[in-house]
């Protein structure tokens, strides 16, 4: 009797897996409808800006469909967590794609990118990344995964940044503080290697910490014993925040900032005066993350308060990231046609060139570079902990970039398109 | 010079551990269960403070008052559910019991308040004050001073105290206290309410120090250390906190940053293997 | 007899039940839950034999599972040593970890070895990030299709092929040491080390074997881990992983044969079912693990054994 | 050479002095009892024969060997093996798995045989499944082979012990109080079990025993100890008239 009861046990249990999802001819496109999936932190310490991220892309598919969707296809998104775990991030993308999603969009944690990476290249299923930063999703390119955050990777960041570091703040010696995981040793090689080909410049002093630490008094030392008269503080909020009010405890008194993990409206509350003449990285549609006054930013900021409240984390200014991917991903769509299949829309997105997507910066990408921007923006922090944007205006020069971005121009229209996605009617 | 500083430094962050740890030492004396819930029970206390502080605008001492209650409840009914009904189970039932627990409570925080990082501004200033090539700040004596006037208080309960003795009877031995009339449960679930107190008390002051967020909890696992390195006693676990931090800063400027925690780990190690009753610790209580 | 003639039936009938579900199975995905299963379960039917019958504490499994999922990982990325043998070295190697970190257990019992691992597993993680010229550091190592002579590992449904068989042998094996001198040997320090030792039995000798055993497997469990994910990196061996194995030990039923089995089906399968409340499904599926391990000691199998539903609603009143 | 013997041998806990510069000595064959009034460190002679304690002074040998050179685990190699007075039976295993891990040291074979569950290893576990058997049905537990240990019966957990015991073939074997918690009929069996022992197996048997009457009936020799320090030696008659013994037992209250 036991023993029938286990076998009834494994076989509805084994069995009640396949019940899980339908299949379709072209993954996830009907002519009703196209299945996106979305991958992103949903639970864990990155969830806020996760979540951010799922509420702005949300909000412009609302936006399409309410306006007919493309081709008079409604798109679907299907939302999954990756707990900004590889492991989980794997499964869930394999999930997503076994449940016939046309393509994949999201991921705010550079560790789970480049842990799903091969993946899609594998499976041959389109990915359009929007708040990792890591450079290793884009460099070396492959043929199905782009970023198409409204403002550009890690390894133009970093260069702007060592760009920044020499040449507006004078820096000799540099430390550089950064989180033990893919975004901070990513950022580590990347400065690295452009301080090394631009100025020939090598670190003061190079020191990792480790997540959940929250003693960094010997970083500091090390830094200050380095003589370090520049220390830039990679990894996120949390240890961000010990680290830059540590350093000033300890009399640290040369400039300090800040990578792309800080750049959260948390950040700025907590680091109050501490944080006065501190840099940050950006890495939302330039110039407009905290220009309040750019009706974008308002309206995004209006609907996502009106759909999922105010709270902690909510509105958050990584909408505005999953905002621009979904505009990025509709103008594709739109371009890719009628009959819609995967390969055409990798070739869609490939034919973008200086496209208006109605915010942030004009998207550009190429069968040789699946960077939709290049260009990063930088702020300073004032009184208050209010963020000034930097007037630093720093596109990574050509022969600095693995790969030219446009090796033949005329190919392309001039000057800048307006994709219709831009103007289609807004949502009250 | 360096050493001295960061001697010194460690003194304050020594205390964190120890004032963190003290409540794992407390249900570990009574109850024989290490609470893999403490971290989660110490950013609850920070969480409360938020809260009745920040949204509720409700004056700090009451706020303050108010987060110990709602810990140190919450404490009870982690006894309820994660100590009591294990007793007899064996031992890794009622390690999971809490680790679970301290997820729920994790995922609970960060459904109710977002994962975003919260601070309260610091009740003492934090600016730098420099006595010759030495640094400090105000805060770092006022933690120094609350963890030893805390650690003294639970001191004086267990010394001088009718619930105190019963405590250290029970932990010295359960049966031969309960003949003795001692109501083991009432001290069990006495001490995981006191080190809901303590863990709330911890979370209150060390709020600005170490930021307020879901993660904020990871720092329990120094305190963890630190009760290990003690041997589990009160006054060894000051010590202990004490030495895990300079040990880690130490080495982190002479040796390796990276490795930094790896040195509190290998002390745990060691200690456990040379001296398994810690410095100045209880005897272990080996099952045969 | 009939108990006999019932056993058969039912080994008969789940093995054809796995050999015949990747032909009923198309879906990638599935078969890609199906191979977690058998990892688990090897993972944890190592654990079982050094936490379960030898009763040592162990809170290194997540440890071992990475040092295995390194090993060959590295072993066919950075040296192109093939599957067949990266694999074995993994889980001989991690069996010798295993015997290194066994030794506490000689000196310590209950929460004091619980500690003692549990420092271990940290260590080893940190051990993962940092020690870059080895491991690769924090970004990990990320495994492209590997070969097992001409037949590419390349899916779901042939890693199956590799997974399953893999697993079955080891928890038959498993399910021979329990029963074998040496499983008795192990039950019997764990029910009373004076007495074994009396009879002849070395503590030293069975406990480090116990752990070694445990890290065989976890070894094991991890290399098919990194092929399975095609990816290693640290973050997924650290102390949660740890006791979330114990977890599923407690949820199957410890110290049973086939407990690790239905734990790790269950805490495969079940996160699947919470998919839907996407938010709330860590929280969900920790409440009801925790509901297990206090209401049901004796997890699934002391429950399918008891075979009466309402067991555990007496239960549930006795203790409320 | 002696078979056994113990040479001044002494054991203190934290300046308590459990057991003062003990000398005995054991014939082959012999049945020797130990009698004393409670705490009188009869339990730990037993333990540091095996090795369960490690004397502060003395020496133990048996058949030339010297016991202190050999690790707990090995004492029964030697052939030496105990009961235990506060059962330490394997609950968790069945009956006759008891007998089996008594059989330990002589089932051989490597552990991969033995996981892999062939050759040598294999015949040998069949063999020892047979004469677990014999041990069980000759203290008729036989019936009680599959059940559970922890089911059992008081009395048959004793018997079970003595079973798991004689599983290790041992030359000399230490009984601490088997008796202990018998009914008259039960304590009848076992005594002519122990002589059983000795006649056809040819076991040494050191018997340390509460309930008098079976001591002084058996026992060749008897041993008496009081507070840690042998106060007398001899046949059953010897030791009843033994004025000290009598003064022994009276001063506790037994």
């Amino acid at each position: 009797m036991k023993r029938w009861i286990m076998i009834g046990f494994l076989v509805g249990l084994v069995f009640s897996i396949p019940w899980m999802a339908i299949a379709a001819k072209v993954p996830g496109v009907t002519d009703k409808e196209i299945v996106i999936g979305n991958i992103n932190p949903l639970t864990g310490g990155a969830a806020s800006s996760g979540i951010g991220q799922l509420n702005g892309f949300q909000l412009a598919v609302e936006e399409i469909n309410a306006a007919g969707g493309i081709h008079g296809r409604k798109i679907k998104v299907v939302p999954l967590d990756s707990e900004c775990n590889p492991t989980k991030g794997v499964a869930a993308v394999r999930k997503l794609i076994g449940e016939g999603a046309f393509a994949v969009t999201g991921e705010y944690c550079s560790g789970v990118a480049i842990a799903i990476n091969p993946i899609f290249e594998k499976e041959e299923v389109p990915m359009v990344y929007s708040g990792c930063v890591t450079s290793k999703i884009v460099y070396p390119m492959l043929k199905w995964v782009f970023h198409g955050q409204g403002s550009s990777n890690l390894r133009d960041l970093s260069w702007g940044t060592a760009k920044f570091f020499v040449e507006k703040l004078g820096a000799k010696k540099i430390a550089f503080v950064y989180q033990a995981n893919e975004l901070g040793e990513n950022e580590l090689e990347n400065t690295r290697e452009a301080l090394k080909k631009m100025y020939n410049m090598e670190f003061a002093v190079a020191l990792p910490y480790n997540m959940g630490d929250s003693d960094f008094t010997a970083q500091v030392t090390k830094a200050k014993d380095a003589g370090a008269d520049l220390m830039h503080v990679g990894g996120l909020v949390r240890e961000g925040l010990l680290i830059v009010r540590q350093a000033r405890e300890l009399g640290y008194k040369g400039k300090i900032t800040g990578g792309t993990g800080l750049s959260t409206g948390g950040f700025f509350e907590a680091i109050g005066d501490f944080g006065i003449g501190m840099v940050l990285q950006d890495t939302a549609p330039k110039y407009e993350i905290f220009d309040i006054e750019n009706p974008m930013v308002k309206y995004v900021k209006e609907q996502s308060i009106k759909r999922y409240g105010t709270g902690p984390g909510r509105p958050n200014h990584k909408n505005l990231t999953g905002y621009y991917s979904m505009k990025v991903v509709g103008e594709a769509l739109r371009r890719a046609g009628k009959d819609l299949t995967r390969d055409k829309f990798r070739k869609a997105l490939e034919t973008m060139y200086n496209v208006d997507i109605g915010i942030g910066n004009p998207v550009t990408f190429s069968p040789w570079d699946h960077e939709a921007v290049h260009s990063l923006a930088l702020y300073v922090i004032a009184t208050g902990g209010v963020p000034l944007k930097l007037d630093f205006e720093c596109t990574v020069s050509e022969e600095n970039l693995p790969v030219p971005h446009f090796p033949k121009p005329e190919m392309y229209p001039k000057g800048i398109t307006r994709s219709p996605l831009a103007d289609i009617p807004k949502l009250k | 010079m360096d050493i001295l500083q960061l001697i010194l430094k460690s003194l304050s962050y020594g205390s964190i551990y120890a004032l963190v740890g003290l409540g794992l030492v407390l249900i570990f004396r009574a109850t024989d269960v290490l609470n893999f819930g403490q971290g989660q029970l110490f950013t609850m206390g920070a969480y409360f403070l938020v809260t009745f502080w920040y949204m509720c605008k409700i004056p700090y001492a009451l706020a303050f008052l108010m987060s110990i209650v709602g810990t140190a409840l919450l404490g009870f009914v982690m006894e309820r559910v994660a100590c009591r009904p294990l007793l007899k189970a064996p031992v890794m039932n009622s390690i999971i019991a809490t680790f679970m627990t301290g997820i729920v409570i994790y995922n609970a925080i960060q459904l109710i308040w977002g994962a975003e990082v919260r601070h309260v501004s610091p009740i003492i200033s934090n600016k730098p004050i420099s006595a010759g090539k030495i640094i400090f700040t105000a805060q770092d004596i006022w933690i120094v001073a609350i963890t030893g006037f805390f650690i003294l208080l639970v001191y004086l309960f267990l010394q001088f105290t009718k619930l105190g003795v019963a405590f250290r009877a029970t932990s010295m031995n359960k049966q031969a206290s309960s003949l003795m009339g001692v109501s083991v449960k009432k001290v069990f679930s006495l001490s995981w309410v006191m080190s809901g107190i303590l863990a709330a008390v911890a979370g209150v002051l060390l709020a600005p120090v170490l930021m307020i967020e879901v993660g904020m909890g990871w720092v329990a696992i120094k305190g963890f250390a630190a009760g290990i390195v003690g041997g589990f006693s009160i006054p060894g676990t000051i010590i202990g906190g004490f030495l895990l931090a300079a040990v880690e800063n130490i080495f982190g400027v002479y040796v390796s940053v990276a490795f930094k925690e790896m040195v509190s780990f290998l002390m745990i190690l060691a200690v456990l293997l040379i001296k398994p009753s810690g410095l100045l610790g209880i005897e272990v209580k080996k099952r045969v | 007899m009939s108990q006999k003639i019932m056993n058969k039936v039912f080994v008969t009938a789940v093995l054809v039940l796995l050999f015949a579900l990747p032909f009923l199975i198309e879906k990638s995905y599935t078969m890609y839950i199906l191979n977690l299963v058998g990892i688990y379960a090897i993972m944890t039917v190592g654990l079982n034999i050094v936490l379960g019958y030898t009763g040592q504490i162990s809170i290194v499994n997540a440890g071992f599972m990475g040092i295995g999922a390194y090993i060959t990982a590295l072993s066919i990325v950075k040296l192109g040593i093939p599957i067949y043998v990266a694999l074995p070295m993994a889980g001989i190697l991690t069996a010798g970890i295993g015997i290194i970190i066994g030794f506490p257990a000689l000196r310590l019992g209950s929460h004091y070895l619980a500690m003692a691992t549990l420092a271990c597993n940290q260590a080893i993680q940190l051990i993962m990030i940092h020690w870059k010229s080895v491991t690769m550091g924090a970004a990990g190592v990320s495994l492209s299709s590997v070969n097992i002579g001409p037949i590419a590992l390349n899916s779901n449904h042939r890693l199956y092929f590799l997974v399953i068989p893999i697993a079955l042998i080891l928890i038959y094996l498993y399910a021979n040491i329990i029963k074998s001198k040496l499983g008795r040997s192990l039950i019997a320090v764990r029910d009373s080390e004076i007495a074994a030792q009396s009879m002849g039995v070395s503590l030293a000798k069975y406990k480090t074997t116990a752990f070694a055993i445990s890290g065989f497997y976890a070894g094991i469990g991890g290399g098919l881990f990194a092929l399975v994910i095609g990816y290693v990196s640290p973050e997924s061996f650290g102390l949660n992983e740890s006791v979330l194995h114990l977890a599923v030990l407690v949820i199957g039923g410890t110290a049973t044969l086939p407990g690790p089995i239905l734990g790790s089906i269950f805490f495969v399968i079940a996160p699947e079912l919470f998919h839907w409340m996407v938010e709330y499904k860590v929280l969900v599926f920790s409440l009801i693990s925790l509901i297990f391990i206090i209401f049901m000691p004796g997890g699934i199998y002391g429950l399918v054994k008891s075979g009466v539903p309402g067991w555990t609603f007496k239960r549930i009143l006795k203790k409320a | 050479m002696d078979f056994f013997s113990t040479e001044n041998l002494s054991i203190s806990f934290g300046g308590v002095k459990a057991l003062q510069s003990l000398g005995m000595n054991i014939e082959k064959g012999e049945i020797r009892g130990l009698i004393g009034p409670n705490g009188a460190g009869k339990t730990t002679v037993i333990n540091l024969i095996t090795r369960v304690y490690n004397p502060t002074g003395g020496a133990i040998s048996f058949e030339g060997i010297n016991l202190l050179k050999s690790k707990p685990h090995q004492i029964s190699q030697a052939g030496i093996c105990r009961t235990f007075q506060n059962l330490e039976i394997f609950k968790s295993m069945s009956v006759l798995d008891n007998v089996m891990v008594g059989r330990h040291i002589h089932l051989g074979g490597s552990m991969v045989d033995s996981i892999l569950n062939l050759g040598r290893a294999k015949r040998e576990e069949k063999r020892g499944i047979e004469k677990a058997h014999e041990i069980l049905s000759s203290l008729n537990l036989d019936d009680y082979a599959d059940s559970p240990a922890s089911s059992l019966p008081f009395g048959k957990v004793r018997l079970l012990e003595l079973g798991r015991a004689l599983a290790s073939e041992p030359k000399l074997l230490l009984l601490d109080e088997p008796g202990a918690g018998m009914n008259a009929e039960e304590i009848k069996a076992l005594d002519t079990f122990i002589r059983k022992m000795r006649d056809q197996l040819g076991i040494t048997i050191l018997l340390v025993e509460h309930v008098l009457s079976l001591v002084m009936e058996i026992s060749d020799q008897i041993t008496v100890l009081d507070y840690g320090v042998k106060i007398a030696e001899g046949s059953a008659k010897e030791i009843q008239s033994n004025p000290k013994v009598v003064e022994a037992y009276l001063g506790s209250e037994e």
